[in-house]
């Protein structure tokens, strides 16, 4: 019962919020804050309780489960803490105090939650997408500009794409013999549809969690307001790919290929993104392309095996990345803009967040003794221990790269305040009020804390990073950001990396354009040729009639126009014999009974 | 078989045929003294002529099948069919004729004229010798030839002429077969008729029975003997040619199917080939002239002709598929009745000639509108109207008579069907512009109204109804 | 004298009536092709009953008919063309074709 | 209780014909809804009463026309009921949404209780003549609905079109059924007895014959691709209201054929030929969608949609008929689904043509470059578009998701390559609706300037929503909790899957 | 011997006289040559040796062929045949037609193996005819009478300009028959 609340109340205050529309804005974002304060209550009695629920669904074997085990407990905290931050955070934005926002975000929250916590394909199928749908809903939440509809379609429509994925896998679940699509029951497949579902549910999991080839949507989706943003990237959206990966590692084992695969996508990821997002200019991109990088670890994670290692670094990036982004969206409320250059002096301005801001980066960037620096120890060890070095170092280079951007992201705001006012910013007047401030506080303390996490819960992470590997990577850290100290001002963006490696334009070149073309090209088909071939037959017996009688006038119903000028044709054929000459009709039936007689003679 | 045994010359056996004659002399006797405007004394008459033979019809239908007049004349399950199906439609018509010849000077002649017509139509369903059978021909056409020109208008003179030429013609063909199918069978008479085809020479045989085909052919009006029909259709007054694109089908196809059945014997003959062919031609023909027809009698003719190529069908598996009789009866009650109420539409609106003159009908005559669509749907074959189920049981028994393709070819037909008769209902249903009813939609009169809504719903009742009807005409 | 004479008597004036048939203007002309036929089917039933079936009397009651058909032809015939001479005072066929297509 | 149901709508419309035309119309029109919701409370009675997998029930049987083996046979079962419901939900939503119907009330309320009638009896018929005779009418009915209150002349050609095109198709349908009655011993039309009797086991030519026949006329009414060039045409020339009737309930009619007729009554053929309507399936599904997404009328685009979505149904009734590969469960789940989706379609795609109607009502077009912003002035409407949009497309907690998830689990096994490639279909018609809903309400305000502007572009209406939100509710109701319709469908779809493969 | 004669005779008579039919110009002339073929054909029919008939055919051809030529005269132009003058339409097609008919015809007639004879001419056909038509065929004989009755009813629908009651009025009251030329017994 404790479950059904967990997931209904959200879901169902979400929708009633939705639904009711304007009429509740004023008491919306109250009201959002206080559904949070009570889902994450129930998270935390759920995560002691552990209870397993179900009911039927489908077919006798397919049903609604639901369960939460370890990693679902830790999931289902971390997206409640997200939730209320976010919404704590958005009642003090004037533009989302809307109860259309907090009913999307609410539903989003509960879809989430059902996620985490679901034990079949079927429902997790279904909360995935639902997942999908609200994010469309959430970055197009500015549905009067274009690009953030845009925005909102490309995030929908590539998540998508991926969850394909998990359709066929659903499918070929069944087909192996799975009939209860239990995820737990997913590995015993046979062999050839073993295979299948791995796939299908590890482009599912790449597509959402934006890992390579489908990183762009990320970017796109940074037009929606920064609280979405904070959400989406830390602990939902973006993360449910992660998690469902960690998941499901006893799938991806017994298939051979599927783990190495998606620790080579998720190092990859890590690697490029991080220096896509190096090379941004834009806060938020830069923190978009940073997400890639940072679940790049947890998807290495899920392929090595490291169920722990990944969890951690999700927890913990969920926290830092909430924190920041909130802290992007502070600014952004206040000075109306995120391009780093114009954001200089930002943090000697509003000091809270620019502390909060600075030890999320410290964080993200790995620094000791900060959260993400022990997870992605945590995360490498479990790399190492499968003796995958060159996946270690890739591993290590994505470290190196994650200090290098947060570096420069804190050299930009803590710049001096430049002498004059860039064009189009809001003037620096606004306040960065209550509402905003205390989540970033309470999120940075989050982030700077939840390191500590494995040492409280002792032995749970399993492997455990030597004391080598932690010194190695904390040093790097330092490194890279002293270095990166020195010469932000200079870093360059090279032309594939500020647009995302090129990623949306090959999407489009590759799979939107084509199909659009084959779209036009067969309605085209469609009205001009199988539309009129509807009677392809009565035409081609027109075509003598209509030698004779040339003068079939173009028919006012173009609709039917091929088969209504042949027929016209057969029918001015049909009629020519009626003369109305007596002698013609003698001649005409004697010749017609002659034949008969001659027909039948011969027939015979 | 022969002689004076089996000699039945009981005239008991006969009727409702007496009826209609005795109907017919009376009649015209009377309407010689009658003043001009209680002419309708006669049409009573052979109204009530009309319902005594239907009486007599049921009573005989009660009793077994039987051979009158030497083998001449059979009293079977298709003649008693054919009885009541042409009284009916000779009550139809003496209804839906109210209007346009109610106080015409030749209105005694006119019931005479129709009544002596469905005498010789009766005969000819019966006919069970060659020589009865073309003197029912000879009976079952003079008389129509005179209602054609009854009216003596240019274009009914005109459509009389035709007429006759073309039923001259063809009956000097039907005569010349006769002769040639007596000189190789040795006889005229159906029964011993079958026994000299078998062993008679295959070419003149065939010649005979095509020539017999070409006359009956011109009485039902299919292809090549359908060339009258559209003119006839289109120059003579609706209620005429309601009663000439009706009532010689029906005898004329009774007598088609039973000289087939009883008389040639298909081993020598492919006879359910020939008239398979005659059949797809006939349909396909009249839908193809029909397409484009401006004019309303004129698309009824040509649609007449495509109905006598599906009842074709029906002919052509006889004897092959259990269910051609019922079919090609219940096929014919289910046409008679419903082309008789599109005709009845026509002759309620006497000014509307053209499809486009019923433009609005459906706003200023809503119920008339109804019948129509009704009928015309009924011709189509839309379920439940009589011709569905016509249509049903003979696509079946084209199907289990080996013409499945047949079949197929009358599927593709009825949907083309389908087009002109849309043609007709479609400018019905169309708003006029104009508040006041048009001039062309004036109504002829009650009586061609009240024949329509009659015929209408004896349309769609006839099909609900099927059930009953049907086993009556299965053969016993 | 054969059967086989007979008849090609029968079809030759059965050709030439059909010839009339087809090619008269004026109806009554016409009718005078169709009368031809008739005729070659009298000699024809004649032969048949005589040289096939001469012990029935079936061919013989067909000409009968056959004569009374030519009477009730001929007779419905002139009517016809009264009726269509006093209507529109044509006795051709070619004159009276309002009524086609 | 059936023939009650079937023809109460049958009889208010003789009824309501001796009504003067003069009448208010809302005398018409609240008979037709109250005739409506009698309907659909004895449906819900029947429903009530149902025992899942108990066969067919509230059987009424009659000798019609004993001669060649026609009864009037009507009953229910798990196929048929949810269908029967559909119909009776749609009417009544039709019959609200009617409100503001003003053009020549009387005749449009007879012909839609006659459309009614026709409708119902077509789904609870168990008589091959019987389903004809309301298969036939559907047309007939419908017709007179394009050609009466549709758009224009225009609408009279696509009437015609309408008529012609899928008449053949009833004819072809007709002939089927003959070769069926003249396969069993003793002749019948009566379906129950057929698939008792399974008259062509074994196959063969004539038995694919038969089958081709049969396929045809219901490929024609479903439609699939190449069957489908009606539709279009069809549907943005029909009323809003008849649009809804047309997608809703009459494409229902070809795709419950093949599972109450051609799958039972054929199953050594339909093994056989399985294949194919898989393919025809696929082909459809993504031609549908393809075409649809080029489109850029919303109606049309509506209307191609529901190819797509039909052929779905034709992939899930197709993977049922193979054997190979395959387990039960797998291919219950299919023809469940294949069942769910007519449930879903119909209510989900009946919503979206009622809200174009409302948006050609207010702007007169349905080109979607003459619209955008709506959302601004239109606020309900927008979101009552998006989320039939959204609904269509698949999304999980409505209708659609449940029954085209049945659909591809339950076929991948039989045809995983055609599975994988109509999933395809969903993110199409996701890209698809999502542009729709991107060009008509978001972005800048645009309205077009039609003759007679300026005209107030007012929001919906309250008949409008009572007519349309209850739809998308109950598909939201299935959606989220789908046991108690799939409690229904299930054991009669066990039962089929049971039939086809014995 | 003779008979064979007279056969040929009559054959090659009741040929040119038909033929003639269509060349003749005069009306007057074609009538006769319309009745000689008959005549010819009459007497064909007495070599077959029924007597009876052939009688029946010569009387009847005499009157019908009498009403045809007053018709001709009556309707025709050109009665006397005073100028040549052709009335025919589509002759070559029509020619074509019937000399292909005859063709067929004849090709038929002598390919096909025609029956033999079965039984023998009774002693008195005209009394074997006569039995025919009160016995087997009566109801035939009867359907023509009443065809011949039904043909006057038509016939005088058709031909009569003027019924009973624009002689006598509508009630058929008038004490006088209105008639443009007077006729009757009492003229």
């Amino acid at each position: 019962m404790l479950l059904w609340w967990l997931i209904g109340v959200p879901l169902l205050s979400g929708a009633l919020l939705a639904v009711t529309g304007r009429r509740a804005d004023r008491a919306a974002p109250v009201a959002g804050v206080l559904v949070a304060v009570a889902v994450l209550g129930l998270a935390v009695a759920a995560a002691d309780a552990r209870p397993v629920v179900d009911a039927p669904l489908l077919l006798a074997g397919i049903r609604a489960g639901f369960a939460v085990d370890g990693l679902s407990a830790l999931m289902v905290i971390t997206v409640a803490v997200a939730t209320l931050a976010v919404l704590v955070f958005s009642g003090g934005d004037r533009d989302l105090r809307t109860s259309r926002f907090v009913g999307f975000v609410l539903l989003f929250a509960g879809a989430m939650l059902v996620t985490v916590t679901a034990a079949t394909l079927a429902v997790l199928l279904m909360a995935w997408e639902v997942m999908g749908a609200m994010s469309w809903a959430l970055i197009g939440y500015q549905w009067r500009e274009p690009e953030s509809v845009r925005a909102a379609g490309t995030a929908f429509l590539t998540t998508r794409f991926a969850d394909l994925g998990l359709y066929v896998a659903a499918g070929a679940a069944l087909a192996g013999g799975v009939g209860s699509l239990a995820l737990a029951e997913l590995p015993s497949a046979p062999t050839p549809w073993l295979h299948v579902v791995a796939a299908g549910v590890v482009l599912a999991a790449l597509g959402k969690s934006a890992q390579l080839p489908f990183s762009f949507w990320l970017s796109q989706a940074m037009h929606g307001p920064s609280p979405v943003s904070a959400l989406l990237h830390s602990a939902t959206m973006v993360a449910a790919g992660a998690y469902l990966l960690l998941r499901l590692i006893p799938l991806l084992e017994p298939t051979g290929w599927a783990g190495p695969l998606v620790a080579w996508v998720g190092a990859a990821t890590a690697v490029l993104l991080g220096l896509v997002a190096v090379a941004q200019s834009d806060l938020k991109q830069l923190l978009a392309a940073s997400t890639c990088a940072q679940i790049g670890f947890m998807v290495l994670a899920a392929g090595a095996g490291g169920v722990a290692g990944g969890a951690l670094q999700l927890v913990a990036h969920a926290a830092t990345k909430t924190l920041l982004f909130l802290a992007a969206g502070a600014w952004l409320v206040v000075l109306g803009t995120k391009q780093l250059g114009e954001l200089r002096g930002a943090a000697r301005r509003f000091p809270v967040v620019g502390v909060t801001f600075t030890v999320g980066a410290a964080s993200l960037a790995g620094l000791p003794p900060l959260s993400l620096w022990v997870s992605k120890d945590a995360v490498l060890a479990a790399v190492l221990e499968r003796g995958w070095v060159p996946l270690y170092v890739a591993g290590l280079a994505g470290a190196v790269i994650s200090a290098v951007y947060s570096a420069k992201a804190v050299w930009f705001v803590w710049q001096p305040v430049p002498a004059r006012t860039p064009a189009g910013a809001r003037a620096a007047d606004g306040r960065v009020n209550a509402a905003m401030s205390l989540p970033l506080v309470v999120l940075a303390a989050l982030a700077a804390l939840l390191g500590l996490l494995p040492t409280l819960a002792s032995g749970s992470l399993a492997p455990a990073p030597a004391v080598w590997e932690l010194v190695l990577s904390g040093l790097l850290a330092a490194a890279a950001i002293a270095v990166t100290w020195r010469s932000a001002a200079r870093i360059g963006a090279p032309r594939p990396l500020a647009s995302w490696l090129g990623l949306e334009r090959a999407a489009h070149a590759v799979i939107v354009h084509p199909t659009l073309a084959l779209a036009r090209f067969l309605a085209r088909f469609d009205d001009r040729f199988l539309d009129r071939s509807v009677d392809a037959a009565a035409r081609a017996t027109g075509a003598v009639a209509r030698a004779l009688d040339r003068r079939g006038e173009p028919l006012v119903d173009g609709a039917v126009r091929a088969v209504a000028v042949a027929a016209r044709s057969l029918g001015r054929l049909a009629r020519r014999p009626q003369t109305g000459q007596v002698h013609q009709y003698y001649a005409q039936a004697a010749a017609a009974l002659a034949l008969l007689a001659l027909f039948v003679i011969v027939v015979r | 078989m022969t002689g004076a045994s089996m000699m039945n010359e009981n005239p008991g056996a006969l009727i409702p045929e007496l009826l209609l004659l005795g109907g017919a002399v009376v009649g015209l006797l009377l309407g010689a003294w009658l003043p001009r405007c209680r002419q309708w004394l006669v049409r009573l008459l052979a109204a009530a002529a009309a319902l005594a033979g239907l009486a007599a019809t049921a009573a005989a239908a009660t009793r077994p099948g039987e051979v009158a007049f030497g083998t001449s004349y059979a009293i079977d399950t298709l003649t008693h069919a054919t009885r009541a199906i042409v009284l009916v439609a000779v009550l139809v018509a003496l209804a839906l004729s109210v209007d346009a010849t109610a106080g015409h000077r030749r209105e005694t002649e006119f019931v005479v004229l129709l009544q002596l017509g469905a005498l010789g139509t009766i005969l000819l369903g019966g006919a069970n010798d060659l020589l009865l059978l073309f003197a029912a021909f000879l009976l079952a056409s003079v008389p129509f030839y005179a209602l054609a020109g009854w009216d003596k208008s240019t274009l009914g003179t005109e459509a009389a002429m035709k007429y006759y030429l073309s039923g001259a013609f063809l009956g000097v063909a039907m005569l010349t077969g006769t002769a040639v199918l007596y000189g190789v069978g040795r006889s005229t008479a159906y029964g011993p008729l079958r026994e000299g085809l078998t062993v008679a020479p295959v070419a003149a045989a065939a010649v005979g029975l095509v020539a017999v085909l070409a006359g009956l052919l011109f009485k039902v009006g299919g292809v090549p003997g359908h060339f009258w029909v559209p003119d006839v259709t289109d120059g003579t007054p609706a209620p005429v040619a309601a009663i000439v694109t009706t009532i010689p089908k029906i005898g004329g196809l009774g007598a088609m199917y039973r000289l087939l059945l009883v008389a040639i014997p298909a081993d020598t003959i492919d006879w359910p080939l020939l008239v398979a062919g005659l059949a797809a031609v006939s349909m396909t023909l009249g839908n193809l002239a029909a397409f484009f027809q401006t004019s309303v009698q004129r698309l009824l003719a040509y649609s007449t002709i495509s109905q006598v190529g599906y009842l074709l069908i029906a002919v052509a598996v006889a004897g092959r598929a259990g269910l051609a009789q019922p079919a090609l009866l219940f096929y014919l009650a289910g046409y008679a009745i419903t082309n008789l109420g599109a005709f009845a539409v026509v002759a309620a609106l006497p000014s509307a000639r053209t499809l486009e003159d019923y433009r609005g009908m459906a706003r200023h005559r809503p119920a008339l509108a109804t019948a129509l669509v009704v009928c015309l749907l009924g011709l189509i074959g839309t379920p439940p109207t009589a011709v569905f189920v016509g249509k049903l049981t003979v696509f079946t028994a084209a199907v289990e008579g080996g013409f499945a393709w047949l079949a197929v070819v009358a599927v593709v037909n009825t949907v083309a069907s389908v087009f002109y008769y849309l043609r007709w209902i479609a400018p019905a249903f169309r708003s006029a512009a104009e508040q006041a009813p048009p001039a062309v939609l004036e109504s002829g009169g009650a009586a061609a109204a009240v024949s329509a809504y009659a015929c209408a719903a004896a349309a769609v009742l006839l099909g609900v109804g099927a059930g009953a009807v049907l086993p009556l005409l299965s053969p016993a | 004298m054969t059967l086989e004479l007979f008849l090609l008597l029968a079809a030759a004036l059965f050709a030439i009536g059909l010839y009339g048939a087809l090619s008269q203007q004026s109806i009554v002309m016409l009718m005078m092709g169709l009368e031809l036929m008739l005729n070659g089917v009298i000699v024809a039933t004649a032969a048949f009953w005589y040289f096939v079936a001469p012990g029935g009397a079936d061919g013989q009651v067909l000409i009968v008919v056959i004569i009374t058909a030519m009477a009730v032809e001929m007779a419905a015939g002139f009517a016809v063309v009264t009726a269509l001479y006093r209507a529109r005072r044509v006795d051709m066929t070619d004159d009276a074709a309002d009524l086609k297509g | 209780m059936l023939s009650l149901i079937v023809f109460l709508p049958a009889a208010a419309a003789a009824v309501l014909l001796l009504v003067s035309g003069t009448a208010p119309r809302r005398v018409f029109i609240g008979a037709w809804i109250a005739v409506s919701a009698i309907d659909l409370a004895l449906v819900v009675a029947v429903w009530l009463r149902l025992v899942p997998g108990g066969g067919f029930q509230f059987e009424q049987r009659a000798d019609w026309m004993p001669t060649v083996g026609i009864s009037y046979h009507v009953g229910v079962d798990g196929l048929s009921l949810p269908l029967v419901a559909l119909t009776a939900v749609l009417f009544g939503a039709c019959a609200v949404f009617a409100l503001r119907e003003t053009r020549r009330v009387k005749p449009y309320v007879t012909l839609f209780l006659g459309l009614q009638t026709v409708s119902l009896g077509l789904f609870v018929a168990l008589d091959l003549i019987l389903f004809f005779l309301f298969f036939d009418l559907s047309i007939v009915f419908m017709y007179f609905l394009i050609a009466g209150w549709g758009h224009g002349e225009r609408a009279r050609a696509a009437a015609l079109k309408f008529f012609l095109y899928t008449f053949l198709g009833s004819l072809a349908l007709l002939l089927g059924f003959i070769l069926l009655y003249l396969a069993a011993r003793p002749h019948t039309f009566d379906i129950v007895d057929l698939i008792a009797a399974d008259p062509l086991a074994g196959g063969g030519v004539y038995a694919a014959l038969t089958l081709f026949a049969v396929g045809v006329g219901l490929a024609v009414k479903t439609p699939t691709v190449p069957f489908h060039t009606w539709l279009p045409p069809a549907h943005t020339e029909a009323p809003a209201t008849g649009s809804a009737i047309l997608a809703g309930v009459l494409l229902k009619m070809g795709t419950y054929g093949f599972v109450r007729i051609a799958m039972p009554i054929l199953p050594d053929t339909w093994r056989q030929f399985a294949l194919v309507a898989v393919v025809v399936g696929v082909v459809s599904v993504l031609y549908g969608a393809l075409v649809a997404l080029a489109q850029t009328n919303l109606k049309r685009m509506i209307a191609y949609t529901s190819v797509n979505h039909m052929g779905y149904v034709i992939l899930g009734v197709g993977a049922a008929g193979i054997l190979a590969g395959t387990d039960e469960q797998a291919r219950q789940l299919a023809t469940t689904g294949a069942v769910t989706q007519m449930v879903a379609h119909g209510l989900i795609t009946g919503a979206l043509f009622l809200l174009t109607g409302v948006l050609y009502d207010r702007g007169h077009t349905y080109d979607m470059a003459a619209y955008s912003g709506l959302a601004a002035r239109t606020p309900v409407f927008a979101a009552v578009f998006a989320v039939a949009a959204f609904a269509s497309l698949g999304l999980p907690g409505f209708a659609g998701f449940i029954a085209e998830f049945q659909i591809f689990t339950g076929s991948l096994s039989a045809a995983p390559v055609a599975t994988a490639l109509a999933v395809t279909g969903i993110l199409i018609t996701a890209g698809l609706f999502l542009l729709a809903v991107q060009r008509l309400f978001l972005g800048p305000l645009r309205i077009p300037d039609a003759p007679g502007s300026p005209r107030p572009f007012a929001d919906l209406h309250r008949s409008e929503i009572a007519a349309i939100v209850p739809l998308l509710a109950v598909a939201t109701v299935i959606g989220v909790l789908p046991r108690f319709l799939l409690d229904v469908i299930e054991p009669a779809s066990r039962a089929l899957v049971e039939l086809v493969a014995r | 011997m003779a008979s064979i004669v007279l056969f040929w005779v009559l054959a090659v008579a009741a040929l040119v006289f038909g033929f003639l039919v269509f060349r003749l110009d005069s009306m007057a002339r074609v009538t006769f040559a319309l009745l000689a073929s008959f005549l010819a054909v009459a007497g064909l029919v007495l070599l077959l040796g029924l007597g009876y008939l052939g009688v029946v055919i010569a009387l009847m051809m005499v009157i019908e062929m009498v009403i045809m030529a007053v018709f001709m005269i009556m309707f025709m132009m050109n009665p006397a045949g005073l100028m040549p003058m052709s009335m025919v339409h589509n002759k070559t097609g029509s020619t074509a037609i019937a000399l292909g008919t005859f063709v067929l015809l004849a090709a038929g007639i002598l390919l096909v193996d025609w029956p033999s004879r079965q039984g023998s001419p009774s002693p008195d056909p005209t009394f074997a005819l006569g039995e025919a038509l009160m016995g087997g065929q009566m109801l035939t004989m009867m359907t023509l009478g009443v065809a011949l009755f039904a043909t006057i009813v038509a016939t005088v629908v058709l031909a009569t300009a003027r019924g009973r009651y624009d002689r006598l009025g509508d009630d058929l009251r008038a004490p006088r028959a209105d008639d443009p030329a007077g006729g009757g017994v009492g003229r």
